[in-house]
């Protein structure tokens, strides 16, 4: 299989996953969830057959058509995108064993568009990865803002309904207002949009205008929530969880830094960015960010909302590496990306499976519930640890990496950030897992007695998928020599500057 | 001499004054009849502002004396121009008063305040 | 002399067109349109424009006259007062005149035979009508020839009136007496007025016909005698009734004039394209290019002859047919 | 005959001297056949015309076999066959998506003349582009004025008729004032030709008939083209008229007349530096302003389709105002705009008539959960919607993009206008969002599904429907392969600017 | 000879023509001046009948034997049939309208 083939077989397999699966809908839903879950391992097979030619240095390309003269929609291989694709491709068998069982536990209603969405949502995700440019990568952001609209509106109550508004409100209009202008000025200046490591943009442009360009790009990227256009990600947890946890913990949200990070290092060039004090600034919006993400997070009663204002401060984290401009923190932030998806994931599948169990959503309730679900909760103490930073997980890499980044430096703001963050992290996850063991069950709570019943584990389906992403949080703690291999190719030019 | 140029000037203020009379009325008045009879006073302003343009001082009708040398004739062209125009400004006055006596039939009224109020 | 009998037209022109707005009666607006018509014709024709002259009388004081009168028929005679939007109407107003009269001052005089209009393109049609046409009127030869297609268009432009009309008031296209017509005896219990009339119908059809073969030689032309004739059926209509009227000229009929009118012209132009040349170019019709635009001229003459005329009647029915219909409800 | 030379002269005379023919063979259902075939042969010579212009020529026609400027010459170049495109498309479009929608609101017997009057709008159209004598276009501007006119007085509801009584007399003063600016430049050039005139025009361009003539000009056909202040006669038109009428004249009937008005802004004042540049500052602002006002009316208008007319109040806006920016970028994405925005809007509008087969009331709160009834037609909707937005991948980003192109090339200044077009494209968000919000709301009464699914038909798919998803197809085809339009509308700036190519 | 009678033809259609115009005029003075409707369309018909015989012939005369003569003539013919008619017209449906004429109006106040 030439790598061009796989490429536009990863673009295409998902998008002929959601026709098939809109056929089978009709006639059965375990064929259905057949197809779903063949395609999904189809495509992280695809996906993974990329992988070693990437490693050995290789960028296969593929130029689907000319729009206009000098803007194509075009694919490019590079090793943040493949670390994105795999990802988020690999992660999709998961959460699809997830869905089958939490949407079957929970009888939804409209599984079948929840799954045609959910297809063209990974594809859309393929397309962002995988884009050669500005134009391509746009257009699969739009896409992916749009296809996974539906999924958030699942339940079409009011409140959904109204949270859904929300959520495409900011993303829609932060990516038309601020990200389409940012693209079309680059367009305009360098005269293509082309990921080029080291950047197209040096000495084309005013420093000043350099640092309003650099913000366009990070407030016109909703998607990363950075502050202050985050409010989409809260308003987002209506969503059934297995949406928010590969979509709002995974693809989406990754989509959003993987943006910038990209946009950082191809598009500007991290080292040319650094030579400039004028785009400083992003640090400092990234640590406040994750401050008072923090601190919002501390606040919460309900647990999704609690992992969303996390998987924000998460978020800034990988910006934050990003924008430190020094080797190792780039390769933080692609790590980052990494362990980060591997924990919340867990964490979310955790929230979801206590849902269908037991029916609880707040925090307050959580009391001895380790004791009915104890591979629920061993496997959201194992992503809760993760995103404190506390080894064996994969968060410690990350941190690992960024703080060394940060160090190399010398960006005092960062470094300290970090250790407040890691504090407060502890401070919002340890007192969930503390009474998730360690106190008895407080029934007073309920008032709603229906739902005070006796309950197990979540459905197998479930727990298995949970199971695997907590193995998967320590497992990446040891082997992740891969992922930095590949990260590695990002940044060769950083050390020769 | 003064007094003659001045008067070359007429037609083309009477133009002036008559399109004002016209605009006035089509966008003053509210009944629908009179707005139509400002209209057909608006346009036949216009034909005058065309007609005055073809005049030649000693000159006739463009209608060829054969034989005679030298004879001056009035353009013809700005006349072809507005004889198109009178019959189109007498279609679109046909259509207007058709629509005007359909909302007499469904308002029961010609006074666009009226109508205005209806709705 | 001219000039100050064309200054005592325009100012009488101007005080008219005030007496019409001003007036509140909306009958006496439109017979004060009339005669505006007229003193415009008059001054069309002291400004070297005989065939405008005749179209604007025809046209303006006789067509449009009576397609108002029959509107006001059916809606109301009387304006109700109304002030407001008055101080809009006069800012607009005033910057439109601002504007005009600001552009007057350059403007060559009336009359100035060095003005622009003078030396391009008129003095061809001037010096090449005789020979290259082969008759005196240079007005026909512009109007179905040099620029035939823009009278083409102006056909279509009253076909497109004459169906507007019979769509918007709905009235039947067909055959037959669909309506019931009610004591529409017109003018019949009058016997003077009728009698005269009788006697003029057939002459004003006669000068219809003149105005429109002679078009060549003299002032006038398919859109005069177009209107002429219609004035003629009208006449009869109004003396005889509706009733008689339609039985002398069908519904159907008035339509066929219409289409066969606009289809004549049409087709002469297809004939051209397909004889070789370029649409509406007549002098590939025949061997004689002068013969070959004369015969083309008459035809599509003949054709915007019709079309007028069939259009300006089917118009006048079918306001005449609503009041028909009108008092059959009210009864 | 030799077909090809006869293109132009075919494009206007087969619509035209079909029309009568439609009101004299009478027999039941003939005439929307026959109408559609005519308009399809239209839509066929003017793809013939636009191979033609693409191979480089330009198009020419002696009407009557007289030389410009004694006689009225055709004249087709790549902006008048793009916009000729725009026009024999949407008629073709819409009237072979017309049939039930007519049937539904046209009686019988009056359908020959509502096609005659349909056929004599497409042949107005067109004849306003292909000719090159401004006159000409006066005639032609009244055919398919009258025809309009025609055409929306079809509407059922009575308040149609005070909405074409307003079209009419705007229309006709925007006419009359376009005959007094002809006039003026008549008097000071003494041609109709528009070359002819331009080239005569030279010299003598700061006196004041040119100049007042310019202003006339521009004011009549901005009252044609519903340019902001200019608009008002438009929403209501367009809401009144049949819808399948709106499709048509929503798709191409103002394009026409901002048509007009750039070939004479650039063809016949192009040599006045100075009038180019106030015409630029007298219509940047005007078209900004219509953007921002019209969109922000649309936010909250009620009516589905009131709210689709305003937001062309609005898209008139981006096309104006790309030409008012008077650079070569600009005026090919002005161009394309118009291209774009009629695919856009035809598509909308074809939606609009389609949900109108079975829901009465057009209001957008009545549309509640439609999509359940309805999905591919909301569906169809949706993307349509987007591509009004500008969300890539639809023809209405291309046109975007090239806007936001073009404005940045102005340097410091454009950011104003750039932060208008995105405001304008939020607000677009806006309106678009509540519609599909309502149209994909799940029923909140507490009928049981089944009930509600019983009130309300699955939807038919008929030409409308078919028609629908082609057009929807074709926005997203142009949103990622604009090569044609985007080829013509470059050779129309180039065109119109009067760069050597 | 000749020249005389061509000077006497001159002189009667001048004195024609004078006539004519004298006759325009009081007809004019008349409608102007008569107390109401009816005696106002009399005061008319002066220059429908008279004025229209007395010019016409004074421009006949002008003109010779010629095209224009045998027009002019045709004109008048024209407006000596049409004039009276239309005048009588307009009488007639006055008075079906309901507009009694002031004399009438007088005497029934006197009774």
């Amino acid at each position: 299989m030439s790598p061009q083939l796989a490429i536009m077989l990863a673009l295409v397999v998902p998008l002929v996953g959601a026709a098939l699966i809109a056929i089978t809908g009709r006639l059965h839903d375990n064929l259905r969830e057949t197809v779903t879950l063949i395609t999904a391992t189809l495509l992280a097979v695809i996906v993974w057959s990329l992988v070693p030619l990437i490693l050995d240095g290789e960028r296969p390309e593929v130029t689907l058509l000319q729009v206009m003269p000098g803007i194509d929609i075009g694919f490019r291989v590079e090793p943040l995108g493949m670390l994105f694709a795999t990802l988020a491709s690999s992660l999709w068998i998961i959460n699809s064993i997830y869905s089958i069982g939490y949407m079957r536990g929970n009888k939804e209603k409209n599984q079948t568009r929840f799954y045609i969405c959910f297809a063209l949502a990974i594809t859309a995700t393929m397309g962002l990865a995988f884009s050669a440019n500005l134009f391509t990568l746009f257009l699969f952001y739009e896409l992916l803002t749009l296809s996974t609209y539906p999924l958030v509106a699942h339940k079409g109550d009011a409140g959904t309904v109204k949270s859904a508004r929300v959520y495409l409100g900011v993303l829609l209009s932060t990516s038309i207002a601020l990200l389409l202008t940012a693209i079309i000025w680059t367009y305009h200046v360098a005269g293509s949009g082309d990921f080029v490591l080291g950047g197209i943009l040096r000495g084309l442009m005013d420093p000043a205008s350099v640092g309003l360009l650099l913000a366009l790009f990070v407030f016109g990227v909703g998607k990363a929530a950075i502050m202050p256009v985050h409010r989409w990600l809260p308003a987002a947890m209506v969503a059934p969880t297995p949406v928010s946890a590969l979509l709002h913990a995974v693809a989406v949200v990754k989509a959003g830094v993987f943006t910038i990070t990209k946009v950082i290092v191809y598009i500007f060039g991290a080292d040319y960015l650094f030579s400039l004090p004028q785009s400083g600034w992003l640090v400092y919006l990234a640590a406040f960010t994750i401050i008072s993400a923090s601190l919002v997070a501390l606040r919460q009663t309900n647990l999704k909302r609690l992992l969303a204002y996390s998987t924000i401060a998460q978020l800034s984290y990988v910006i934050m590496a990003a924008a430190i401009l020094k080797p190792m923190a780039e390769i933080g932030a692609a790590v980052h990306m990494v362990a980060h998806a591997f924990g919340k994931i867990t964490l979310f599948f955790a929230a979801g499976a206590i849902y269908v169990a037991a029916k609880k959503t707040d925090i307050a309730q959580l009391r001895g519930i380790g004791r009915r679900m104890p591979w629920t909760m061993a496997a959201f103490s194992i992503g809760a640890l993760s995103m404190i930073g506390v080894p064996p997980t994969a968060g410690f890499v990350s941190k690992w990496y960024i703080l060394g980044g940060a160090l190399q430096a010398g960006h005092y703001v960062a470094i300290f950030t970090i250790i407040a963050s890691t504090v407060l992290n502890a401070a919002y996850f340890l007192p969930i897992v503390y009474m998730a063991w360690f106190e008895k069950e407080d029934t007073s709570i309920n008032t709603n007695t229906s739902v005070i019943k006796e309950h197990g584990e979540a459905p197998l389906l479930m727990v298995l998928a949970l199971t695997i992403t907590a193995a998967l949080t320590i497992g990446f703690f040891f082997f992740n020599g891969t992922v930095i291999e590949l990260e590695k190719q990002i940044v060769p030019r950083l050390d020769s500057s | 001499m003064k007094l003659f140029e001045f008067l070359g000037y007429y037609n083309y203020w009477v133009f002036a004054i008559l399109l004002m009379i016209g605009f006035y009325a089509v966008i003053a008045k509210a009944n629908l009849i009179k707005k139509l009879i400002g209209l057909s006073i608006f346009q036949s302003a216009v034909f005058l502002m065309y007609i005055s343009m073809d005049k030649v001082e000693g000159g006739t009708a463009p209608i060829i004396k054969p034989g005679v040398v030298d004879q001056l004739y009035s353009n013809p062209l700005p006349q072809v121009l507005i004889l198109t125009a009178i019959v189109v400004g007498v279609s679109t006055l046909a259509l207007g008063l058709a629509i005007v006596v359909r909302i007499k039939e469904r308002y029961g009224t010609i006074e666009e305040n009226e109508i205005l109020d209806a709705d | 002399m001219t000039i100050v009998f064309a200054i005592f037209l325009l100012t009488m022109l101007v005080i008219t067109a005030v007496a019409i707005v001003q007036s509140s009666n909306l009958f006496v607006s439109v017979m004060l349109t009339s005669i505006f018509s007229l003193l415009m014709s008059t001054n069309f024709f002291v400004l070297d424009a005989a065939d405008v002259a005749l179209t604007e009388a025809a046209v303006g004081a006789g067509i449009t006259t009576v397609i108002f009168l029959s509107a006001l028929a059916l809606t109301a005679t009387q304006e109700k007062p109304n002030r407001s939007g008055r101080g809009i109407a006069l800012i607009v107003v005033g910057l439109t005149a601002s504007l005009i009269i600001y552009a007057t001052f350059d403007k060559p005089r009336l009359g100035d035979p060095d003005a622009p209009v003078h030396q391009h393109v008129a003095p061809y049609y001037l010096d090449n009508t005789m020979e290259q046409m082969g008759f005196p009127n240079v007005v026909t030869a512009v109007l179905s020839s040099y620029r035939g297609y823009d009278t083409l268009g102006e056909v279509f432009v009253v076909f497109a009136a004459c169906i507007g009309v019979l769509f918007i008031l709905d009235a039947r296209t067909g055959t037959g007496p669909k309506y019931v017509t009610r004591k529409m005896t017109g003018l019949r219990h009058h016997l003077i007025p009728q009698v005269v009339g009788r006697i003029l119908v057939p002459f004003i059809v006669l000068f219809g016909l003149y105005v429109q073969f002679h078009g060549e030689y003299g002032p006038g032309g398919g859109f005069q005698a177009g209107a002429i004739i219609a004035t003629a059926f009208i006449l009869y209509s109004l003396l005889e009734g509706e009733q008689a009227a339609l039985r002398a000229v069908p519904r159907s009929a008035q339509l066929g004039l219409v289409i066969c009118g606009a289809l004549m012209f049409g087709m002469v132009g297809v004939l051209c394209m397909i004889m070789g040349g370029e649409f509406l170019d007549y002098s590939v019709l025949m061997e004689n290019p002068v013969t070959a635009r004369q015969i083309g001229i008459i035809v599509i003459e003949a054709g915007v002859g019709m079309a007028v005329c069939g259009a300006m009647l089917s118009i006048f029915h079918a306001f005449a047919a609503r009041s028909a219909e009108d008092t059959d409800e009210a009864v | 005959m030799d077909f090809a030379q006869h293109l132009p002269a075919l494009q206007v005379i087969v619509p035209l001297l079909a029309a009568p023919l439609i009101v004299l063979l009478q027999p039941r259902g003939f005439a929307w056949a026959a109408t559609t075939a005519t308009a399809f042969f239209s839509f066929a010579v003017s793809i013939a015309i636009a191979v033609r212009i693409l191979a480089g020529d330009i198009l020419r026609y002696e009407m009557g076999g007289w030389f410009a400027p004694i006689g009225i010459e055709l004249r087709v170049d790549a902006f008048s066959a793009i916009v000729l495109l725009i026009i024999s498309g949407a008629a073709a479009i819409s009237l072979i998506a017309a049939r039930n929608s007519i049937n539904q609101q046209i009686e019988d017997h009056r359908q020959p003349l509502f096609f005659a009057a349909w056929l004599l709008a497409i042949a107005g159209l067109v004849g306003m582009v292909v000719t090159a004598d401004a006159f000409n276009i006066f005639v032609f501007m009244e055919i398919s004025s009258l025809a309009g006119y025609i055409l929306i007085a079809g509407g059922p509801d009575r308040r149609t008729l005070p909405a074409v009584f307003k079209y009419l007399i705007i229309g006709t003063i925007g006419a009359t004032f376009y005959l007094i600016g002809v006039g003026m430049i008549y008097m000071m050039t003494g041609t109709l030709n528009l070359e002819d005139m331009a080239q005569r025009v030279v010299g003598i361009e700061d006196q004041r008939p040119i100049l007042v003539a310019a202003a006339f000009v521009f004011i009549g056909l901005a009252l044609k083209a519903a340019l902001f202040p200019l608009h008002v006669w438009l929403p209501n038109a367009y809401t009144h008229a049949p819808h399948m009428v709106t499709v048509f004249l929503a798709a191409c009937g103002t394009k026409v007349a901002v048509y007009v008005l750039l070939r004479f802004q650039f063809s016949i004042f192009q040599s006045f530096g100075e009038h180019l540049l106030q015409f630029a500052l007298f219509l940047m602002p005007l078209a900004l302003l219509g953007i921002i006002v019209a969109s922000l009316v649309a936010m909250f208008e009620g009516h589905l389709k009131r709210m689709l007319a305003f937001s062309s109040v609005a898209q008139i806006g981006y096309i104006l105002m790309g030409a008012s920016l008077m650079s070569d970028s600009g005026i090919t994405a002005s161009t394309l705009h118009m291209f774009n925005h009629a695919l856009t809007k035809g598509a909308l509008f074809l939606a609009v008539a389609k949900f109108a087969t079975q829901y009465a009331d057009l209001r957008i709160d009545s549309l509640k959960s439609a999509a359940r009834s309805m999905p591919l037609t909301s569906f169809a909707f949706v993307i349509a919607g987007l591509s009004l937005i500008g969300v890539p991948g639809t023809a209405g980003f291309i046109s975007k993009w090239q806007l936001i192109m073009a404005i940045m090339e102005t340097g410091n200044m454009g950011f104003i206008m750039v932060a208008i077009v995105v405001i304008s494209s939020l607000i677009a968000v806006g309106y678009i969002w509540r519609v599909i919000e309502t149209l994909y709301a799940i029923p909140t009464d507490d009928l049981p599904d089944d009930a509600a699914d019983v009130s309300v038909k699955p939807e038919k798919i008929d030409m409308l429907l078919i028609a629908l998803i082609f057009t929807v197809a074709m926005n997203i085809y142009f949103g990622l392969v604009p090569g044609l339009p985007l080829t013509l509308a470059e050779l129309s700036s180039k065109i119109l600017l009067k760069v050597e190519f | 000879m000749i020249e005389w009678l061509l000077i006497v033809v001159d002189i009667v259609s001048w004195i024609l023509l004078i006539i004519g115009s004298i006759c325009v005029l009081i007809g004019g003075i008349g409608v102007l001046r008569m107390p109401d409707f009816y005696s106002r369309i009399h005061a008319a018909s002066l220059t429908d009948t008279m004025a229209t015989l007395a010019l016409f012939s004074g421009m006949i005369l002008q003109a010779g034997f010629s095209l224009a003569a045998a027009k002019l003539f045709a004109i008048m013919l024209f407006l000596l049939l049409t004039g009276p008619t239309a005048t009588y017209a307009l009488a007639n449906s006055a008075l079906l309208s309901g507009h009694k004429p002031k004399a009438a109006v007088l005497e029934k106040k006197v009774e």
